[in-house]
């Protein structure tokens, strides 16, 4: 047994680290979230692309590298809180290999090299739709629909729209197609609610539509996990060094019992968080029957885990806690986005209920 | 036991409610959400609201009738900032000089000081902020560094103060500073400045928000006339402290009406999105509901006390903290009830109207740590109420 | 507007402390756990009958003293955890007072002087009937039924037994009778199953009966908060005593900053639940438009409250906390029967919510 | 990374699960409802099953193959306490007595003393005790002032112990007793004493669950043989320290596995109660489903960092405070969703029979307290793990 990761792996979360730290900082998404009408560097995800990154979850023999260097990655983005659709578009050239259809391969090449941003338009108003039966329609070689919280639905390429037929590609989605922002707390992560009649091309059909569908989500919920692991672990890290310099009273706030408390239930949520998402990406990998299980465990805890550590951070800071200034805000705001998409925390619990088995 | 307000407070609060149907246009939130709106119109949103409470007789209710006041109790503040609270009216920008520096000034300052300056402070003619806190002393204010030194028969101010809410809009602004290194509290003395002199500089100090209503200020010698101090040299901690410690019955039921605003704006928002009748959502309202209304029920036993003529004591760090957390508690639940649909922000056109949810979830973040941190409150409750030992 | 209790009110508050210090302390309640098989002190309920006490809820003109005064009342039986039927049997004695009926009134009569105990039989097995249409019946003179969670049902000298036809009053219960115990957590407060086929008397049917059932539930949630206050508000001051004066490292526990905030919690709970008991109770005299939705809101609040605060009684207490010999269990296990009875805190919120109102 | 056990290993988890269900007649909760028992006959139970589990080579299996051992790893002793919580198997009287004296014994102790003590523990011939904790000590145990005084070649201790766990039916118990007063630290030294002797008085000490397996125990001069010292004089405070800190991994999966079994029960239970399908009852057992896979899921992280060689450091701190607090909420929601049906004790004929909730209710509040509070293991965290500053 060994919890650590493989050479491989280690090297890859090592140099994504340095390569975040140098082209895309907390001060850049800082930047971001203040300047960037898309919310994301362009530049930055272009490069993303070049080193092929978003071929991560590809099969291994098609250069992907599995769930757990998946799972590293997106928690170094969240150790800097990356804006972008990232996460959405791993999961997008993923799907797109699943589909055992060409202008899927295509776009997918296209995708992974990061010269395509293909996104995943899935979620319709609940008021008036079920999930698992959506009211979009492909007919006649259109997708007609509505979907709303499209991740970058307003800056991307290209659709893979959920529709009641199966999966529906739109490419260069034209004049058939609007979409209105959907501006949240987040200020750097963009959602989109859209309209959409435009030609498109069915790319994956009932059963196999559905399981690309739900691995879409599992991908999903496992990659935001991480995602949430790392601004956690961040937001932690800033706060000890800040109570460990910051005195009142004249010693180090750091040495009030009820702020080491804290940091210590903060540590808690932090390292229970680490084994639960690596333990998922490992079930991903090696132990499928469990991963489904496994992933609703690892996001219905990190949710909760990522809002209590990311809260507690602005506390311990003080007043400078809710300044935009400081950084713990931006720790704050990204962890809602992932918390309540990919599956909120409370969808998640019942998943768990419901897949619950014996791990051991 | 009576908790029924009199007679003539019930007429006061109808008269109030009345009176705010008729004068408020419409709730701050959407003041908010209005495009043609900036941070300056906003302030000047909240001035013309002020001359209309002013105009009104509702402020300084409680001073002497010389200075605007109408004798007014505890439980008639209380009951005024309900209603007000309630219909989301704006805060007004003098809310800090009219409950700190007012009655600093009615008890401590002299006669030329009330005629000059509470007549404008309650017409808004000037704006007023706070400066007491420093970026080095936080919860240990105390250990605040600004000093003031003699310059002839006045004074120069020298250092930073920070959280000056309303600062960019402000013109004066009631400094403590220390006029002795040595003496901790006997070395604090109170100053009026004015902002717009060489010696000051005023910076917004942008909110997790994104708002700016707080500010910092930087002073590099900046003026302060001789006839500006308030009191006595070195009487400026026991002025904050006793200042500070008035009015704490004016908020007690104000928190509990404005969240069941937000209640409400909740519970019509989970019906809209046909989630009213789960069962796991049913319990979460319902905790919502019975912790507001045991913090109504708190506030009243306040009032109750004050009338009867109990001075609050260290129990009101019991209400700083159970309506700061019960915000957060309310703005986490409301995210997750809602769903996606309560992390728009204001300015979204799919947002939900009643409450600007995104804004209050990252504001309640805030409460727990402003007017003294709720760790320090709990080192309060600790000490002074259930007066456990103190260390060695 | 005025918090504290009236003279009259804070004299019988006064002599009830006294009364129960002297004659039912705490070290008497432990000796009833102990060793008593009825689980309550009979000697000391017949004092209590003979001083007026199961009247308290009668209205004034027949010798009651209101709602205050008999919140006043249960939280100093709160505070000696004082073990045995009294609160039921106060319930009791106000819905026979209700009852347009000879034999209820003159039942009430002995109840009231302590010479008879009276209960309330109500629930049923959840699995098998709906608690506002239940399966027993009054037919032809007789009540036939099963009743589950009686208080004091094996000790009861009469039963007023809930039907579907209206509320049946069971006197001398006899062969017909058969009472099952329900030990519980808490030794001093017995529940008992029991099968009744047995003569009764209907003493009041349809809306009269509903509004005497809704009744009885409502003070009975009232005085169970009460009790949790005056428990909780006990097991406090026990624990700041104790800590303040344990010792260790070299000072005592109680200057360690993460115990001072514990207590400090335990203190806001505690008066919270001052604040809303006595709230309900003025409502319930003063203002009864707002009574229901009030204790919905008092019984939520202190049974979770009390929780906390005796649980947390336990945990400051240290290792001897979970022994017999301290005090802190019995208030634990005290609160987890008001808690959890006449109306559990789940309930409660879902009625709070139901009930929710204006109240200023 | 690689948290698959070894083939060997899920073979002799295979083995151990059949030896099992071969072995235990039925699970301790229902044996503890046999009126049939009292305390002195589950004491008898307890050792009929140690005695099982020695004869299967169960007992001590990392210890040198002279004292019984098999050179298992962690993760095999984990998997076989998992095995055995699953299943419900009574706990050894001896459980403390192979944690901390065998090691004791085995890296401290002499060859007369290993070979005079160590077969009868393991066979549960002789039942030990452990007699470390004070009245006046409990998180502070160094210090402690039962003493040890020499009397010729041989000591006599005087002192008070207490949660002697099994001190009733004890035959012997291991001390810490005070050879030098002023040396905190190093005056602390490790006895082994026979019970059954006119200087020791062991008294049951009842807790709040109504049994007795504690004790405590009063010394008055009680004999203490001179080879009976464990290593030397003032060595005491490191052995103990030494030995409390093995066996970490032992019960890393322990927990998960015997809350899983409770679990279990407790969905079953919510069932036949018909109270399944709310929603506010998916949720809660879903948080406690989520909660115990991940606190399985530390516990083999802490196994496969022992495996690759990394000792467990302050992080079972963690381990600590999860399973203990764990257990105070799977059994408060557990009361809650089962309803009065769950406070029902084991003796009534109407309690459910898979878990006695209303006991492990009580005992729940046992563990945040008992082997380091968990305000201890925080203050723990704080300091060696995020290393915070200490105060002046």
């Amino acid at each position: 047994m060994q919890f650590e990761l493989d050479e491989d792996r280690a090297l890859l979360k090592q140099s994504t680290r340095e390569l975040l730290e140098k082209e895309a900082p907390l001060s850049e998404t800082r930047a971001v979230m203040e300047d960037t009408p898309e919310g994301f560097s362009k530049p930055f995800h272009a490069q993303l692309g070049e080193l092929g990154y978003p071929g991560l979850l590809l099969p291994e023999d098609d250069g992907g590298m599995g769930a757990l260097a998946f799972a590293a990655v997106l928690a170094e983005m969240g150790r800097v809180a990356l804006p972008g659709p990232f996460l959405d578009l791993a999961l997008g050239v993923r799907t797109l290999s699943g589909c055992d259809h060409e202008a899927a391969a295509r776009l997918g090449e296209r995708a992974r090299a990061g010269e395509a941003l293909v996104v995943m338009a899935r979620l319709e108003d609940p008021t008036r739709s079920d999930p698992d039966a959506p009211e979009a329609r492909f007919e006649a070689g259109r997708v007609r629909g509505t979907k709303t919280f499209v991740p970058f639905g307003a800056h991307a390429d290209a659709l893979l729209v959920t529709t009641r037929e199966g999966l529906a590609l739109v490419e260069r989605p034209g004049a058939g197609f609007s979409a209105t922002p959907l501006p949240t707390i987040d200020h750097a992560q963009r959602f989109a609610e859209i309209a959409i009649d435009e030609p498109a091309e069915l790319v994956a059909e009932g059963e196999a539509a559905a399981r690309l569908i739900e691995e879409h989500e599992r991908l999903g919920a496992l990659g935001a996990s991480a995602g949430l692991l790392g601004l956690m672990e961040r937001a932690l890290e800033i706060t000890v060094a800040y109570i460990s310099e910051r005195e009142a009273f004249g010693v180090p706030i750091g040495s009030l019992q009820v702020l080491q408390h804290r940091a210590a239930d903060m540590l808690m949520q932090v390292e229970s968080s680490r084994s639960a998402v690596y333990r998922a990406a490992w079930s991903e990998e090696q132990e499928p029957e469990t991963a489904a299980y496994l992933t609703a465990v690892a996001k219905a805890w990190a949710g909760a885990a990522a809002r209590y550590v990311c809260g507690q951070a602005i506390q311990l800071h003080g007043g400078v806690g809710y300044t935009w200034e400081y950084d713990p805000h931006i720790f704050l705001k990204r962890t809602k986005t992932l918390e309540s998409f990919y599956g909120s925390t409370r969808a998640q619990l019942g998943r768990a209920l419901a897949l619950r088995q014996p791990t051991l | 036991m009576d908790l029924h307000f009199t007679p003539e407070q019930i007429a006061f609060r109808d008269e109030v409610r009345a009176w705010i149907a008729e004068n408020l246009e419409r709730p701050f939130s959407l003041e908010k959400r209005d495009p043609k709106h900036d941070a300056d119109s906003l302030v000047e949103v909240r001035r013309a609201w002020q001359k209309k409470l002013h105009a009104a007789g509702y402020l300084g209710m409680g001073w002497p009738a010389e200075w605007g006041g109408r004798g007014a109790s505890e439980a008639d503040e209380a009951l005024l900032q309900a209603e007000l609270a309630a219909a989301d009216a704006p805060q007004v920008p003098n809310f800090l000089g009219i409950s700190l520096l007012g009655p600093a000034l009615i008890h401590h300052g002299s006669e030329e000081q009330r005629r000059r300056f509470i007549p404008k402070m309650l017409a808004c003619d000037e704006i007023w902020c706070q400066g007491f806190s420093e970026p080095g002393a936080g919860s240990d204010l105390a250990s605040l560094r600004t000093r003031a030194e003699r310059d002839g028969s006045d004074w120069r101010i020298t250092g930073q103060k920070v959280w000056t809410t309303f600062g960019l809009w402000s013109d004066w602004i009631f400094v403590l500073a220390r006029t002795d290194m040595d003496d901790r509290y006997g070395g604090i003395s109170f100053f009026l400045v004015p902002i717009d002199q060489p010696g000051v500089e005023m910076r917004g100090l942008k909110q997790i928000t994104g708002e700016s209503e707080f500010g910092e200020v930087f002073f590099d010698g900046a003026l302060a006339k001789g006839d500006h101090l308030v009191g006595q040299v070195g009487e400026g901690w026991r002025i904050a402290m006793t200042v500070l410690s008035y009015e704490r019955g004016a908020a007690s039921i104000m928190y509990p009406a404005q969240f069941d605003t937000q209640l409400d704006g909740l519970i019509r928002g989970v019906h809209e999105a046909g989630r009213a009748e789960r069962d796991d959502v049913e319990e979460k309202l319902g905790r919502l509901v019975v912790e507001n209304e045991v913090m109504r029920g708190n506030g009243l036993r306040t009032l109750a006390d004050l009338a009867a003529g109990n001075a609050p004591g260290p129990e009101s760090s019991i209400e700083k903290i159970f309506w700061s957390e019960y915000h957060q508690r309310l703005t986490d639940s409301a995210l997750d009830l809602l769903g996606p649909q309560g992390q728009l922000v204001a300015s979204s056109p799919s947002a939900r109207d009643e409450v600007d949810w995104a804004y209050e979830y990252l504001w309640s973040r805030a409460g727990s740590i402003y007017s003294g941190s709720n760790e320090i409150q709990r080192n309060i409750i600790a000490k002074r109420v259930l007066r456990l030992p103190s260390g060695k």
